[in-house]
């Protein structure tokens, strides 16, 4: 956080009114502090969100004991897990294995110091913010491998090495698809591109979406592509010899990147806090809401894949996908710069539906092929 | 980077050591653990302070009980059963089932104890990160049930690891399982974090 | 229906073949002498309208005097199948020749024949116990162990 | 294929390491252990571990009587009691040369049909746990099993351990409630396993995970006496209730679902075709249901005489044999139980090899065992 104070401090000026009471790292203080409550009860929320939801799809209730229909649920367990005894494995690597949970739970929340939630209000509007997002975003993995490495546990390495294997792999169709967003937005500002959203991006970059949720589930080990904790291969990966307070922290990092990613799709593609009637931060959480709602939906339903088939559907899949994409974009913002965007989405859409057909004629997962 | 390497066994010595921690287990447990509930008769040493303190947290130690995993024999499918859809444990908290003992507050011990199985459960049981506690599901966890004469079986759970609630039944019934989980519920709430200091 | 053929007919063709390797037959089993067992054993396998695929199971039973080895035969092939058995004599060292090299289903049942009947066998790739742990003391199926 | 693909990992020269995977781990079924020897993420060796669940019940079953031994079949194959049940009961009775009544045998035929849905439920719930499809499949199968599970204890006042078979027949008739309750089931049946093929059957992941992967061929499948589900999706049409009717299966009219190639996929698929058929069988018995007595006249105490006899039936794991040796007494003086996960899972490493982590486990999965009744 502190690292990106002075970048903070260009940017602070212009997005808050100049006659706050209190000096500059008052407001940096204050507004960090509110940002990061307003996180870590959004992860709450969603726990609560997932544990319920997938109650429901398993056809059981989930958690309704604790407080009214299970809302403190989440509450309980933090309170529970924070008091826990903290157990360093005796041939472990005690420093690594200390650092590890901050290394990887700090990124998740960094991420929110640019995303809007409403005109302007975000900590950060930074000029590169999309890139920060994504540079952010990776360092979560080093936090990852630390862990696996630090616990002297082999299901903890292998868990660690599937998590750097997918998100060196899954980093560049993500970014690919967030330059399509980029070219037609014109900026790398995140309150820019909702400003660009007249119309949502989804429609204008139906393939991106798709590429930016499939290849961002994995690089935060959502399933279908939890591999790094695959329960019921390598007991719970790379925190398996994690207790207490720093498990606490990995299972919030879990839920505060998929908070993170969602509000990135919700920013990037679904208009951010853009929309009628309600106010601009109940719009943006709703949408967050929603596309996680999709991401706990794909948990419940699909079967996890194979380490060597996530590979292959990032290099064979999304990596070829992702360049025809930005090729398309960017002939299109070439060719017909004030082009209506509605003539786009029904050209996009069938671009979308066409290479996707093809892709899954010429490209199958596995059947008993090993691909890597 | 060198990295220390261990000895490596080979098979038969791995079996061998296994055999031998088995054997050493086997005389070392011949009596049963006591049941650890002499807490309960205490007079304990409360104050105002740390009553709301022991009530929010005693809360929240027993709404969320995540069990770890121990699932030697038959009675898995019952609290498997108490698990699912019909009886649902997920509604107290309890539907995630901890791969990694670690992680977990609860053994639910389901099935017949094997000696050979015996430093597996110890070992899981220490594992697991304080405060923990153990529910002895089933005939065979409270006494070797109808395997009781065997030569192979663990005459009851409580000679390897002490146990806090006992539920009858070959096998329990899931509202059997649910009715000892209640009552380890109510004993939680009676801890205290003044006498837990000592 | 699964034909149980009679013992009497095969151990006539065994006969033929192995000359003195049969002990006994009966209309439900025959019983060879152990040394013959894994010459007898791959004449069931290999002889055309016998073809024996299938070892359905492998038991051992202590009579005191002696352990008798059981194996149920069945062929997929003809849909038949026939029950040999072969004697062991004494309570220590016993040894017979495995079976595993012909069926590899007999992996299994004669380690746990060896780990509770103490019967080790021949041949077989990994002879230890199975269920129990190295260092038990005794074989618990014998009839004596435990009293 | 497997071993040029081997060899082609080999020339990196990573250094093998040994993952023990159990006895206690999410997927292994109880507490069975895989000593598995990986090169990176590759299963170069894997040999089985067992014994951790092993009571002895061949031996304790010498210190009963002969139906004092019925308990203790129960907790074989702990998920499929019924037919752990029945399969004794036909050893004894045919040592004892017992016969049983025409409606017992029709009732033997439901239960031990239904049980083998029951059973079948878990198996493909617990195959696509292994998948990763986090509980959502296996939720949904263990409702409908809880409907079977209802049935039975119907009959028995037990949900997991009936123990209702007795020698000759049953020990009580049914209550006036099961039959309505198994039409209903009957009905419902089939709408619940349409449910279940549509949440992953052509799922594109599944296939992907599951088709071409763990083959067992035909031939290694009867060389390693492997049995049930596994020998028939190796495509060996193989069914002790055809190839050798035990009870009164002659009498029904079935089909057995075989596999092609021998994969996990094709073991799937057979286990959800083999419910089906069972269902079609249970239709016929519940339609031919005669009235009259459920146990024949047998002593207390059964004695039968001196000799030997085994057993066997199609139990859901596979072939489920009894091997009882008489002298004459009260109690078996040999009961040597044939378990076919013990058998199956012979074919476990040659599956595996090769193959990843993660495969060895849907592998693994695809098997089918119970640890009842392989350790015993």
């Amino acid at each position: 956080m502190i690292l990106n104070s002075s970048l903070n401090s260009i940017a602070y000026s212009s997005t808050l009114p100049p006659d706050w009471p209190g000096g500059f790292w008052w407001h940096w203080l204050l507004f960090t502090v509110i940002i990061i409550v307003f996180a870590l009860t959004l992860v709450m929320g969603f726990i609560w969100i997932e544990r319920r939801g997938m109650g429901r799809m398993q056809a059981r209730l989930g958690p309704n004991q604790a407080g009214p229909f299970g809302l403190l649920q989440p509450v309980a367990d933090a309170l529970k897990i924070l008091l826990k005894e903290d157990i360093i494995p005796a041939k472990a690597d005690r420093i690594v294995h200390w650092l590890a949970p901050v290394v990887a739970f700090a990124p998740a929340l960094m991420i929110f110091a640019v995303v809007p939630f409403g005109d302007g209000a975000m900590l950060a509007d930074l000029d590169i913010g999309i890139l920060y997002v994504v540079a952010i975003a990776s360092i979560s993995a080093i936090g990852i491998f630390m862990a696996g490495w630090g616990s002297s546990n082999k299901y903890s390495m292998l868990g660690a090495m599937r998590g750097i294997a997918s998100v060196v792999s899954y980093e560049i169709p993500v970014v690919l698809a967030i330059a399509g967003v980029v070219l037609v937005a014109g900026s790398m500002s995140l309150n820019q591109i909702v400003l660009a959203q007249d119309i949502p991006f989804i429609l204008l970059q139906p393939l991106g979406f798709l590429l930016f949720f499939i290849g961002g589930c994995a690089e935060i080990n959502r399933s279908p592509f939890d591999l790094m904790e695959a329960d019921s291969e390598l007991t719970a990966g790379f925190h398996t010899e994690y207790s207490g307070m720093k498990f606490a922290m990995f299972y919030l990092m879990e839920y505060a990147e998929a908070v993170a990613i969602s509000a990135i799709i919700a920013t990037l593609f679904l208009g951010g806090w853009r929309g009628p009637l309600l106010p601009p931060w109940l719009w943006f959480v709703l949408k967050v809401i929603f596309v996680f709602f999709i991401m706990v939906w794909t948990r419940t339903t699909l079967p996890r894949v194979r380490i060597d088939q996530l590979m292959a559907l990032a290099w064979k899949f999304l990596f070829p996908l992702a360049l025809i994409n930005l090729i398309v974009t960017a002939i299109q913002i070439l060719v017909w710069p004030d082009a209506l965007p509605w003539i786009l989405v029904p050209i996009n859409l069938a671009i979308m539906a066409l290479l996707i057909l093809l892709w899954s004629k010429l490209f199958k997962l596995g059947w008993g092929r090993v691909e890597v | 980077m060198e990295v220390a390497r261990e000895h490596i066994y080979s098979d038969a010595d791995l079996d061998r050591v296994e055999g031998n921690q088995i054997e050493a287990l086997k005389a070392h447990s011949q009596q049963p653990f006591p049941d650890p509930d002499e807490w309960l008769d205490e007079k304990l040493e409360r104050n105002i302070l740390l009553i709301t303190v022991d009530a929010a947290l005693n809360w929240a130690r027993r709404s969320s009980l995540w069990p770890a995993i121990c699932f030697p024999a038959c009675c898995a499918f019952e609290l498997i059963a108490a698990n699912a859809s019909r009886f649902d444990l997920s509604r107290f908290g309890m539907e995630i089932l901890r791969a990694s003992p670690r992680q977990a507050d609860l053994m639910i011990t389901a099935g017949t104890l094997t000696w050979k199985m015996a430093p597996q459960v110890r070992r899981i049981y220490d594992q697991m990160a304080e405060p923990k506690w153990v529910i002895a599901m089933g005939a065979c966890a409270i006494s070797g049930g109808i395997f009781t004469s065997s030569y192979s079986v663990v005459p009851g759970y409580n000679r390897i690891i002490p146990i806090d609630v006992y539920v009858p039944g070959c096998p329990p019934r899931p509202e059997a399982l649910i009715y000892g989980i209640r009552m380890l519920h109510s004993k939680i709430a009676r801890r205290s974090l003044g006498t837990e200091a000592k | 229906m699964t034909v149980a053929l009679s013992g009497k007919e095969i151990a006539t063709k065994i006969e033929e073949r192995f000359p003195g390797s049969v002990v006994k037959s009966s209309p439900d089993s025959l019983v060879v002498k152990s040394e013959f067992l894994l010459d007898v054993a791959t004449f069931l396998k290999t002889t055309p309208d016998l073809d024996f695929d299938y070892l359905t199971a492998i038991t051992a039973i202590d009579y005191y005097d002696r352990f008798e080895v059981v194996y149920q035969l069945t062929s997929i092939k003809h849909n038949h199948s026939l029950m040999v058995k072969t004697h062991c004599y004494g309570r220590d060292n016993l040894s017979l020749p495995s079976v595993v090299g012909l069926w590899r289903g007999a992996d299994f049942q004669e380690r746990e024949i060896y780990d509770l009947m103490g019967i080790s066998f021949d041949g077989h790739p990994n002879m230890k116990r199975i269920v129990l742990w190295e260092g038990f003391e005794g074989h618990p199926l014998r009839k004596d162990y435990g009293t | 294929m497997r071993d040029t693909r081997y060899a082609r990992i080999m020339v990196l020269k990573t250094e093998p390491f040994i993952l023990n995977i159990g006895p206690v781990h999410p997927s292994t079924h109880g507490v069975f252990r895989m000593r598995t020897t990986l090169d990176g993420e590759v299963v170069v060796d894997v040999e089985p571990v067992f014994g951790y669940l092993h009571r002895g019940i061949e031996k304790l079953a010498e210190e009963r009587t002969y139906t004092g031994v019925i308990p203790l079949t129960d907790r074989l194959d702990y998920v499929a009691s019924m037919s752990n049940n029945l399969a004794y009961c036909l050893a004894v009775e045919k040592l004892a040369g017992i016969s049983v009544p025409e409606r017992a045998e029709y009732l033997r035929v439901i239960l031990a049909e239904l049980q083998r849905i029951a059973s079948h439920l878990i198996a493909v719930g617990a195959f696509l746990n292994d998948c990763g499809a986090f509980f959502t499949p296996f939720l949904y199968m263990f409702r409908e099993r809880e409907k079977i599970v209802d049935l039975f204890e119907m009959v028995s006042g037990q949900r997991l351990l009936y123990n209702y078979m007795r020698i000759g027949g049953f020990n009580q008739d049914v209550p006036d409630e099961f039959l309505p309750a198994l039409d209903k089931l009957l009905a419902q049946m089939p709408r619940f396993i349409e449910e279940y093929e549509r949440l992953l059957k052509e799922n594109e992941i599944l296939l992907a995970r599951a088709k071409g992967v763990g083959i067992l061929p035909k031939e290694v499948a009867i060389n390693i006496s492997a049995s049930g589900p596994v020998l028939r999706a190796s495509g060996v049409k193989w069914d002790i209730r055809k190839k050798d009717p035990y009870s009164i299966y002659d009498r029904f009219d079935f089909d057995i679902p075989t596999g092609e190639v021998g994969d996990c996929y094709d073991r799937y698929r057979v286990r959800v075709e083999e419910m089906r058929q069972s269902l079609r069988i249970i239709n016929q018995a519940r339609r031919q249901l005669p009235a009259g007595e459920v146990k024949s006249e047998v002593p207390h105490l059964v004695r039968p005489p001196a000799g030997e006899a085994y057993a066997h039936i199609e139990a859901p794991k596979g072939e489920l044999g009894f091997h009882l040796v008489s002298d004459n007494s009260i109690a078996p003086y040999r009961c040597h139980i044939r378990a076919p996960s013990l058998l199956n899972l012979t074919a476990l490493r040659d599956m595996a090899i090769g193959w990843k982590v993660a495969d060895l486990i849907i592998i693994f999965g695809s098997i089918d065992i119970v640890m009842g009744e392989i350790d015993r």
